[in-house]
């Protein structure tokens, strides 16, 4: 079995992608994405936790972590569909009428 | 918690333990069925006979009211609050519900209990005060009151309003911290959409995206903390985690995971640098929703902050506590000076309440500080725990009197907003003369945001300077007494922090004044000299809120007492 | 014993007041002209109530109080309600000599300032805010409760700042705002040093009136007893340092309330920009408190610290003094001229109170009274002026003698009560305070160049109100051509209200000037005892005295 | 150390309400202020009361009536250093002086009487009085004073219940609170015609002159205060007190009564704060003989008299020559100063009022003369040298009463002169528009030959100024010459006296020359103008109180030869004591005119010389002359209009040369000094001041503005973060996370 560890080593490096990510890139859909891969970052580290302390727990915040990603995403994409009915741009630079 | 009666999942006393939280789900169930009833059927495959199964088709006169949703959510929120109250009248029972598999799911106490109190009473209001002021159209768009009104998003609003205050409960109630994520994500999920509930306006389409999007890196942030802490400890079970970091809180991975949570709940409480979004999320959200936002959902992060405060303060890792009252204290400072600079040349009344937000953050933050240094050195401590009890009570005090004048502050700008906007200081030009109840009102919640007596604001910023000092002073008193020299600079250093707090509460009354001078002292702008918009739900909930600021300010005892009982009511480990 | 009395002092003009404007602030502007006579009256007859109480309390009409021979923390009428028992909180009320002629003072300058302004516009408004005002003076004035006391003290800020915003001349938007941030943030800094002194005490000893969460009392009659019994061991009262950053703490917000300079700017501003009623308030009671405070906390509680500030208070008394008087001298302001006259009298008070002697603390209380007096008549002149000429420029109008005999009479003799004319209430406080400090400095082999101060003041004083009334009340011919404000409509004298006013102000004037006995003694008890009570222990402990 | 534990000694009943002297005036005051503003313009009380007039006569009549009671029972031999009224505690207060309690100390105030005191309550009620009877003739008849005559009167009742409390004060505080009282009142009278600006700032001017002077009175009282532990007679005068002090600080006295002689400086008008006096012509007329010759000046000098006790304490002895000196010093300067002054004045009122600084400058050297005495001889056991100090000072305070009278009757006249030809001028120019504004009716230019319009204002005139001048047997020669024999008997012993001896002596001169020149100017030669041709005798109101006075004037010798010199300085010598009246003239003249020791025979005989002779001969010699034909003077005036019209045409030269010279240019502007003065104030006082008031707003309310500004600055700096782009949030969150993290790597 891989030793979690590495998993953890692997979900530091997806959370790290997702952060930078998010604010490197101006699309919001990108951005959304960067995020869920944040969240999957946690989700491996949960799940390679759960297999080093061998705690079912571990695998039941997976699941509730994706949910939430899950919803997440829906809102999200709602959201982001409004914004361009209003402002026929997602790009996150260029909607900013809302500042100081 | 051993004294607490341990209640299954379903099992007996569930139900009277969870009372406020199923009234909430009963009027969900209520907001989502009532609105739709209409002279719908049903026809019986094959048949042509229909029968009435009364959802869908045209609605009925009373079900397509478009205030029904809002008064559903309103008794159902007011409900969930009353309800509390008699529990609190009835004395408080502590019910812990625990999984199947012996893990401590929730906690009901007087802590959750006080802090349902401010969710349901903040949305109870916001809701209330939405009635006949929520905005589906873009602010200014001609249209009529009778088409506003029959408009079936209302029910998704007041929906959303209802699952807002369920996420809220459950993070008063977690005794998991992932059960607290959930919590908190489900409040957010409903925030976000409420900010971006004006999807007409350019605004508030672009407050809600901002504050989804940053949200959500904040919360992605604090999952991958929880994901360290369950890595390094093998639960989220707080008292697990409490217990672990007394032992060994010293590691990089739990004070880092521990941060990345910090991260996710300072976003909440829009502490700095995390509070970018918020000043953009109020100014694009409707008053009542951003009102909700400066109140009950930053009460929802305090209470994360506070429980992680509660994981690292244990007595004996003074080592790790200290490298977070070091970053809590900088953070502290820097959030309320940022919030004050930036609220001083704000020209939006809303972003100027949401920076003061910001501002009162920092000085919840600066309590939190000094809850963490409680015991900073035995030589004084003396009454340490004792003191620890009085800043929470200062900062839950301070949590619950800022529905009153917080939220009621942005329902006068509600009101204004409901006329043609009140993006500038000039919309509240002339209040005195137009309304002058309602700018006596609006001078009442500034005056209590700045802190001034006889305003409750002045009690809690009181009450959170008396603990910061009495923290920092400890038992010096009693060991001058007996001999004992100290000098100034024996105090523990979060002294300075209540120093500082009050040099920006000066800084504060700024802009706080500005907001009264506009209104009693500048005319009114062209074409708003004439008498405001009518709705005796909004006065009425303003109303309350004023009654609440002044009575709390000159008699506050009471919710004082009841706070001291709900800080004592946590689950300290000391 | 009536000692609730002193409640209905303070509730009733607040209440009042709360109860008359939630009574207009609805009316529409018809209604409220309707209104604003009544109001008026009502206002009017209740402050005289008010002022018939503290009258019958001096002569023992109400109670018994002896007001002369009221030892060091005791105090008549007192009483105590329990308000927030958690913190140890009361609403604790009493009255000493240095606190009554305080509270008496608030409750003549009441009737006088509405008489003195008695055609102010939007009056159903004005007055019930003038009424406020005097009840949280009042509140200042009995409080015995740090947090009453400090609740109080901000709350005097809300009506005055009404009173200015609303009522005020053209910059008074700027001019309220500043008034209202400045003391305040001077207040804030004096209330970490309240609470700080709070939690420094013991609260191992049973305390009395503590309270349950903190174990530590808000009571100032309490507090005064520990710290005069550690003070008079021979100890420092919570040691060196925290007495001495305690007594700085405290010394700041009263600094900035009295004010001294640097801290003065505040009040040209205010006084310029503050309708009459306010101004005479302002200068009659408001700045008082400072000087009030500093007995009633710091002076009282950390009399060694008070003994190593004397330097510094000295300099800053002296420095007001002669500051505010030579600025006075480059004015051309009438309003701003006077203002300015006010923080070099505070600085009188100050230099009274540095010199450590019971005539110099005396002069001070005795200074706070007659100025009380005498400067809300320098306000209600200031105020007719521009309220008939429409200008506050020194020389707007010349040759008031002739047109305007009743104002010009006012002036003059305001000016000269202010300027230390004897047989006016100044003359005495000033000569006492003038004595005591050259006392002071030969006792202590100071330097004989401290009196050039007071001696120069004492010049330019004169100086600068002999040139504004040259430039006033006298110089007709030519130069009197009424100011253009007037579009050419004749030059009215000050109405009867005005009148009426004016002569109550000047009545009493003379009475103390006259009789200053009336209100030294009481004073001059007081003084003698915080004095033997609480200085004379402390200072044999440093040197041999004189 | 208080000084209220005084011995209560009442003489008779009445003696009790003594202080009515001062408590009637003051009442009327507030009398006449009311009615007056009540019944303004009311014919019965323009006509019958005179705008107050007649009730401020009645208000005075009495206090003069109960002055004369008070004086009479002093007389009778209620004699030493007493009290005849029980204090009141008047401010009660405590000192610490190191000891274990406090020390009580309170001011009282009572009344005192001894000789000084008897002399100026009678100087000071007499002249009131006839200066009030004088005013209603002159003020009432005047339709420029029109419905503000009550203004007038109930000012000038307060001026006297000033100047009468201050005489009779149990204490220097009381003094000084009297003392001040009137320096308002004479601010106020200086300044009735308020409408001129002129009179508005020669008001500011005697107000904040004398004001300088009594701030240095105020601090040498304090000093006082701290030297004796109370300002009340009775215990700054106790020899044991005095004794006490002089044993450690001798020197503080010294500074202390040298700061209060500045005050007295200030208000008796001396050199350098003389300025005040002249520009107080602006006033009234009966205000000028009022304030600046009859009462106020003499302020002063009862101030400096008042401290003869320390300078003749035995303890004292020889410690308080220097301030004597000064004080001599001073009379010394401003006699000769003043004197010059008075050379080249037109207008009549300013001649007498520089002549009465003048001769306010004589009575000063005298004192100082008599101090000095007091001070260096052993007076108290040596009968000889008590003599001599007795007859210095008496003849100092002779002085003062002399020049009282003669000054009082000086003004009125002049008043009357000035009266009557503003009359004429307006009597000539009826209903012309041009008016007033050109003409000067005070200038001499515009008289001349007025004796035989006016006979008795000239007599009066002509009397006044041979008792200023010190006309042999007239008025003010006794006194006169004895000041400067004193001058220069001290001058013998201490050489530094000769600079004032020889002042005094040229000022004798001096006053001979410019006492003649006025009167000839105005009464002698013929009439200037047209107007002084038409001028007419005055009202009985004027001519009354010159009457009397010129009566008051002419018995000087009397009261000499009762012995006025000698009683007034000690408790030794009592009015009438020694020798009968007629042996008492006989004294005085031998001791004029006969004097035993050679140096002051010939000392009598050159002040004679040049004071009766040179002085009024060169004045002759320039101007005056015959009266216009038909004209004819009363007998008595005849010789003089006669040795004029002789002395005019046989020695007449022309000063041409003198008044174009600069020294006459300089002795018009007053030497300069009032215009050092206005540039002092103006560049020094008025530039410092605005300069500080500049700092002051932008300085001090400037750091509190930068502060403002500054925050708001940084504000729009924080609020310029929030760039409104989500990307920059999350950076921020991502900045955030990483510092966090960071910052517990780097602990942990």
């Amino acid at each position: 079995m891989i030793d979690p560890a590495w998993v953890s080593g692997l979900s530091a490096l997806m959370f790290v992608i997702g952060l930078g990510g998010a604010f490197t890139r101006k699309n919001a859909i990108i951005v959304l994405m960067c995020i869920e891969l944040m969240l999957n970052a946690a989700n491996m580290q949960f799940a390679a936790a759960a297999v080093h302390h061998g705690d079912t727990t571990g695998w039941v915040y997976t699941l509730f972590a994706i949910a939430i990603a899950a919803s997440e995403v829906a809102i999200g994409l709602a959201i982001f569909l409004a914004v361009y009915g209003q402002h026929e741009t997602i790009s996150l630079d260029d909607v900013n009428v809302l500042k100081n | 918690m051993s004294n607490a009666t341990i209640v299954e999942p379903f099992g007996d006393g569930f139900v009277n333990a969870l009372c406020p939280e199923l009234i909430l789900f009963a009027g969900l169930l209520l907001l989502i069925l009532l609105p739709n009833l209409g002279r719908g059927t049903f026809r019986i495959p094959g048949t042509q006979l229909r029968l009435p199964w009364l959802l869908g088709g045209k609605r009925f006169k009373l079900s397509s009211d478009p205030r029904l949703p809002a008064w559903i959510a309103t008794f159902t929120l007011g409900g969930a609050f009353l309800d509390v109250l008699y529990i609190f009248s009835q004395g408080l029972e502590r019910v812990s519900i625990v999984s199947e598999s012996g893990k401590e799911l929730l906690l009901i106490n007087g802590f959750s209990r006080i802090f349902e109190l401010i969710f349901f009473g903040a949305l109870a209001l916001a809701a209330f005060s939405s009635m006949n002021r929520l905005q589906v159209n873009g602010i200014g768009s001609k249209i009529s009151e009778r088409e506003l009104y029959n408009n079936r998003r209302q029910a998704d609003f007041y929906i959303l309003m209802v699952t807002c205050a369920l996420g809220m409960s459950v993070v008063a109630l977690a005794q998991d911290l992932f059960v607290l994520f959930i919590g908190l994500e489900l409040a957010s999920f409903s925030t976000y959409v409420l900010v971006a509930f004006l999807k007409e306006s350019k605004v508030g389409v672009e407050s809600g995206m901002k504050y989804f999007i940053v949200g959500s890196v904040a919360s992605g942030v604090g999952l991958y903390g929880l994901s360290m802490l369950y890595l390094w400890a093998g639960s989220l079970q707080f008292s697990v985690l409490s217990a672990a970091f007394a032992e060994s809180g010293t590691t990089a991975l739990p004070l880092i995971g521990i941060g990345f949570v910090l991260v996710g709940f300072g976003f909440k409480v829009s502490a700095a640098p995390f509070h970018f979004a918020a000043p953009d999320a109020y100014a694009g959200a409707t008053s009542p929703v951003a009102g909700v936002l400066a109140t009950a959902s930053k009460a929802m992060g305090m209470i994360g902050l506070i429980r992680m405060l509660l994981i690292i303060a244990a007595p004996e890792s003074s080592d790790g506590s200290a490298v977070w009252l070091v970053c809590l204290g900088v953070m502290a400072a820097i959030t309320m000076t940022w919030g004050n600079l930036a609220a001083l040349g704000s020209d939006n009344p809303k972003r100027m309440l949401a920076y003061s937000s910001v501002a009162h953050a920092g000085y919840m933050l600066a309590a939190l500080t000094a809850v963490g240094a409680w015991n900073w050195d035995a030589a004084v401590a003396g009454d340490a725990s004792a003191a620890a009890v009085a800043v929470m009570t200062a900062l839950i005090f301070h949590l619950v009197v800022l529905v009153a004048f917080k939220l009621g502050a942005f329902l006068v700008l509600s009101i204004l907003e409901s006329e043609g906007g009140a993006s500038s200081l000039s919309s509240l030009g002339g209040l005195a003369k137009r309304e002058p109840l309602l700018a006596v009102a609006m001078f009442i919640f500034m005056i209590s945001l700045a802190g001034v007596p006889p305003m409750a604001g002045f009690l809690s910023k009181l009450l959170v300077i008396m603990g910061i000092v009495r923290i920092a002073v400890g038992d010096m008193g009693a060991e001058i007494a007996d001999g004992g020299i100290y000098v100034l600079g024996d105090m523990h250093w979060v002294w300075w922090l209540a120093l500082l707090m009050l040099i920006n509460s000066a800084i504060s009354v700024f802009y706080y004044l500005r907001v009264v001078v506009v209104m009693f002292f500048d005319e009114p702008e062209e074409g708003r000299e004439g008498p405001l918009p009518r709705g005796w739900q909004v006065r009425v909930a303003i109303l309350a809120c004023v009654l609440t600021t002044v009575l709390v300010g000159v008699a506050g005892d009471s919710l004082i007492r009841l706070c001291e009982m709900a800080a004592q009511s946590l689950n300290y480990n000391w | 014993m009536q000692d609730w009395i002193s409640m209905p002092l303070v509730g009733f003009p607040l209440v009042a007041s709360i109860v008359l404007l939630a009574f207009v602030s609805n009316a529409n502007e018809s209604m409220r002209n309707r209104l604003s006579n009544p109001i008026r009256m009502a206002t009017l007859i209740f402050s005289l109530v008010l002022l018939a109480i503290t009258t019958g309390m001096f002569f023992q009409y109400f109670g018994n109080a002896s007001w002369e021979g009221i030892s060091f923390n005791n105090y008549e009428f007192t009483h105590r309600y329990t308000w927030i028992e958690s913190l140890g909180i009361h609403w604790t009320v009493g009255l000493d000599a240095l606190s009554f002629p305080m509270v008496w003072l608030t409750t003549f300058l009441l009737p006088v300032t509405i008489i003195a302004t008695w055609n102010e516009k939007n009056g159903a408004v004005y007055f019930p805010i003038i009424l406020g005002m005097g009840g949280a003076l009042i509140g200042v004035f009995v409080a015995l409760d740090l947090f009453m006391f400090y609740v109080f003290w901000e709350l005097t800020l809300i009506p005055m700042f009404f009173l200015i915003l609303m009522w005020g001349g053209a910059d008074r938007k700027y001019a309220s705002q500043k008034f209202f941030i400045y003391t305040f943030t001077a207040s804030v800094i004096m209330l970490l040093g309240l609470i700080t002194l709070y939690f420094f005490q013991d609260p191992v000893n049973p305390l009395e009136y503590a309270g349950s969460m903190t174990g530590r009392t808000f009571d100032i009659p309490t507090i005064t007893q520990h710290a005069l019994m550690e003070n008079s061991n021979g100890n420092w009262y919570l040691g060196t340092n925290i007495q001495k950053v305690l007594f700085a703490m405290l010394m700041l917000g009263f600094l900035v309330k009295l004010p001294a300079v640097p801290f003065h700017t505040w009040l040209p501003d205010a006084h310029v920009q503050a309708p009459t009623g306010g101004s005479m308030l302002l200068a009659g009671v408001m700045l008082k408190m400072g000087a009030y405070g500093m007995f009633r906390l710091p002076i009282s509680l950390f009399p060694h610290a008070l003994e190593y500030f004397q330097l510094a208070l000295m300099i800053i008394g002296m420095v007001s003094l002669v500051w505010g008087a030579i600025v006075c001298l480059g004015q051309t302001n009438l309003k701003k001229m006077v203002a300015y006259s006010s923080v070099s009298h505070m600085g009188v008070i100050l230099i009274g109170i540095a010199t450590m002697q019971p005539m110099g603390w005396a002069a001070a209380l005795f200074m706070m009274f007659a100025h009380g007096i005498i400067s809300p008549m320098l306000f209600a002149v200031c105020g007719a002026f521009k309220h008939h000429y429409h200008s506050m420029e020194i020389g707007a109008m010349r040759g008031m003698a002739k047109h305007s005999p009743w104002l010009a009479t006012s002036m003059m003799f305001a000016w000269m009560a202010s300027l230390g004319l004897p047989l006016l209430a100044g003359f005495v406080a000033e000569l006492m305070m003038l004595i005591a400090l050259w006392y002071f400095l030969a006792a202590e082999g100071w330097s004989v160049f401290w009196m050039v101060g007071p001696a120069l003041v004492l010049a330019i004083t004169a100086a600068y109100y002999l040139w504004s009334m040259q430039r006033t009340i006298f110089e007709g011919g030519d130069e009197t051509q009424p100011p253009t404000s007037l579009n050419g409509q004749p030059v009215p004298d000050i109405a009867s209200p005005e009148k009426l006013a004016m002569l109550i102000l000047a009545l009493f004037t003379i009475v103390f000037g006259v009789m200053p006995w009336i209100a030294l003694d009481m004073m001059h008890d007081w003084t003698i005892q915080i004095f033997e009570g609480l200085i004379l222990p402390i200072l044999g402990d440093f040197n041999g005295g004189a | 150390m208080s000084g209220t534990e005084v011995t209560t000694t009442v003489h008779s009943d009445w003696m009790q309400y003594a202080p009515l002297i001062i408590l009637l005036p003051m009442m009327g005051f507030a009398v006449i202020l009311f009615l007056g503003r009540v019944f303004n313009g009311h014919p019965f009380w323009k006509k019958n009361l005179k705008e107050g007039g007649i009730i401020a006569l009645l208000v005075m009549g009495a206090s003069f009536i109960l002055s004369l009671l008070l004086i009479s029972e002093f007389l009778k031999g209620y004699s030493g250093l007493d009290e005849i009224f029980e204090q009141i505690a008047w401010v009660n207060t405590g000192i610490w002086n190191g000891g274990s309690t406090t020390e009580p100390v309170s001011f009282g105030f009572g009344i005192y009487v001894d000789h000084i005191t008897v002399m100026l309550l009678f100087v000071a009620a007499f002249l009131c009085l006839l200066i009030n009877v004088f005013s209603i003739g002159y003020m009432n008849t005047d339709p420029i004073n029109d419905n503000r005559n009550h203004r007038f009167y109930a000012e000038f009742v307060l001026f006297c219940a000033g100047m009468l409390g201050m005489v009779l004060a149990d204490s220097f505080l009381w003094l000084f609170i009297f003392w001040e009282i009137m320096g308002l009142c004479s601010y106020l009278l200086i300044g009735f015609y308020y409408e001129r600006p002129s009179a508005a700032s020669a008001a500011k001017k005697a107000f904040l002159t004398t004001r300088i002077g009594d701030v240095f009175l105020m601090i040498g009282l304090v000093m006082l205060w701290d030297l004796f532990g109370s300002l009340d007679y009775a215990v700054v005068f106790d020899t044991q007190n005095i004794e006490i002090v002089a044993e450690n600080s001798a020197g503080t006295l010294q500074w202390a009564l040298g700061l209060m002689f500045i005050g007295a400086v200030g208000k008796s008008a001396q050199f350098p704060l003389h300025v005040w006096l002249p520009d107080a012509m602006e006033g009234p007329t009966p205000v000028s003989a009022l304030i600046h010759a009859a009462t106020m000046v003499n302020a002063g000098l009862y101030l400096v008299a008042r401290m003869f006790p320390f300078f003749g304490a035995e303890s004292l002895h020889g410690d308080l020559d220097d301030l004597a000196f000064i004080i001599a010093a001073v009379g010394g300067i401003t006699a000769v100063m003043a004197a010059g002054i008075a050379f080249v004045q037109m207008d009549l009122k300013k001649v007498l009022a520089y002549s009465t600084m003048s001769q306010l400058a004589y009575i000063f050297t005298g004192l100082g003369c008599a101090l000095y005495l007091a001070n260096t001889l052993d007076w108290h056991n040596d009968s000889d040298a008590h003599y001599i100090v007795v007859v210095a000072f008496g003849a100092a305070l002779f002085h003062l009463f002399n020049h009282a009278m003669a000054k009082g009757m000086l003004f009125m006249a002049s008043g009357s002169v000035i009266h009557e030809v503003h009359h004429a001028h307006h009597h000539l120019h009826h209903g012309d528009e041009h008016d007033d504004d050109d003409f000067d009716a005070q200038s001499m230019e515009n008289m001349g030959g007025l004796a035989s319009k006016m006979p008795i204002t000239a007599t009066a005139m002509l009397v006044g100024s041979a008792s200023i001048i010190g006309l042999p047997f007239i008025g003010g020669f006794w006194s006169k010459e004895g000041i400067i024999a004193n001058a220069w008997r001290v001058a013998l012993d201490d050489p530094r006296f000769l600079f004032p001896a020889m002042c005094v002596l040229l000022g004798a001169a001096m006053t001979g020359f410019y006492m003649s020149r006025m009167w000839l100017k105005t009464f002698a030669g013929k009439p200037n103008t047209e107007v002084a041709a038409h001028v007419k005798p005055t009202n009985g109101w004027i001519k009354t109180p010159l009457f009397i006075l010129i009566f008051v004037t002419l018995s000087s010798i009397l009261l000499a030869g009762m012995g006025f010199t000698h009683w007034a300085a000690d408790t030794e010598y009592s009015f009438l004591s020694e020798k009968n009246i007629l042996n008492g003239i006989l004294y005085e003249m031998e001791h004029a005119f006969a004097n035993s020791d050679a140096f002051f025979f010939i000392l009598t005989y050159v002040v004679i010389f040049l004071g009766a002779v040179v002085g009024p001969g060169i004045a002759m010699a320039l101007y005056g002359g015959k009266l216009a034909d038909g004209e004819e003077a009363k007998p008595w005036m005849r010789p003089v209009i006669r040795l004029n019209t002789w002395v005019n045409k046989r020695f007449h030269f022309d000063n041409t040369a003198f008044r174009e010279s600069s020294l006459a240019t300089a002795l018009e502007n007053r030497l300069y000094i009032d215009e050092y003065y206005d540039k002092a104030m103006v560049n020094i006082v008025a530039g410092f001041s605005n300069k500080v008031a500049e700092a002051d707003t932008e300085v001090i309310d400037g750091t509190i503005k930068a502060i403002e500004s500054g925050s708001q600055s940084l504000s729009s700096i924080v609020r310029s973060l929030t760039t409104g782009s989500a990307r920059d949030y999350i950076l921020m969150v991502a900045v955030g996370t990483l510092a966090i993290s960071l910052l517990i790597w780097g602990v942990a």
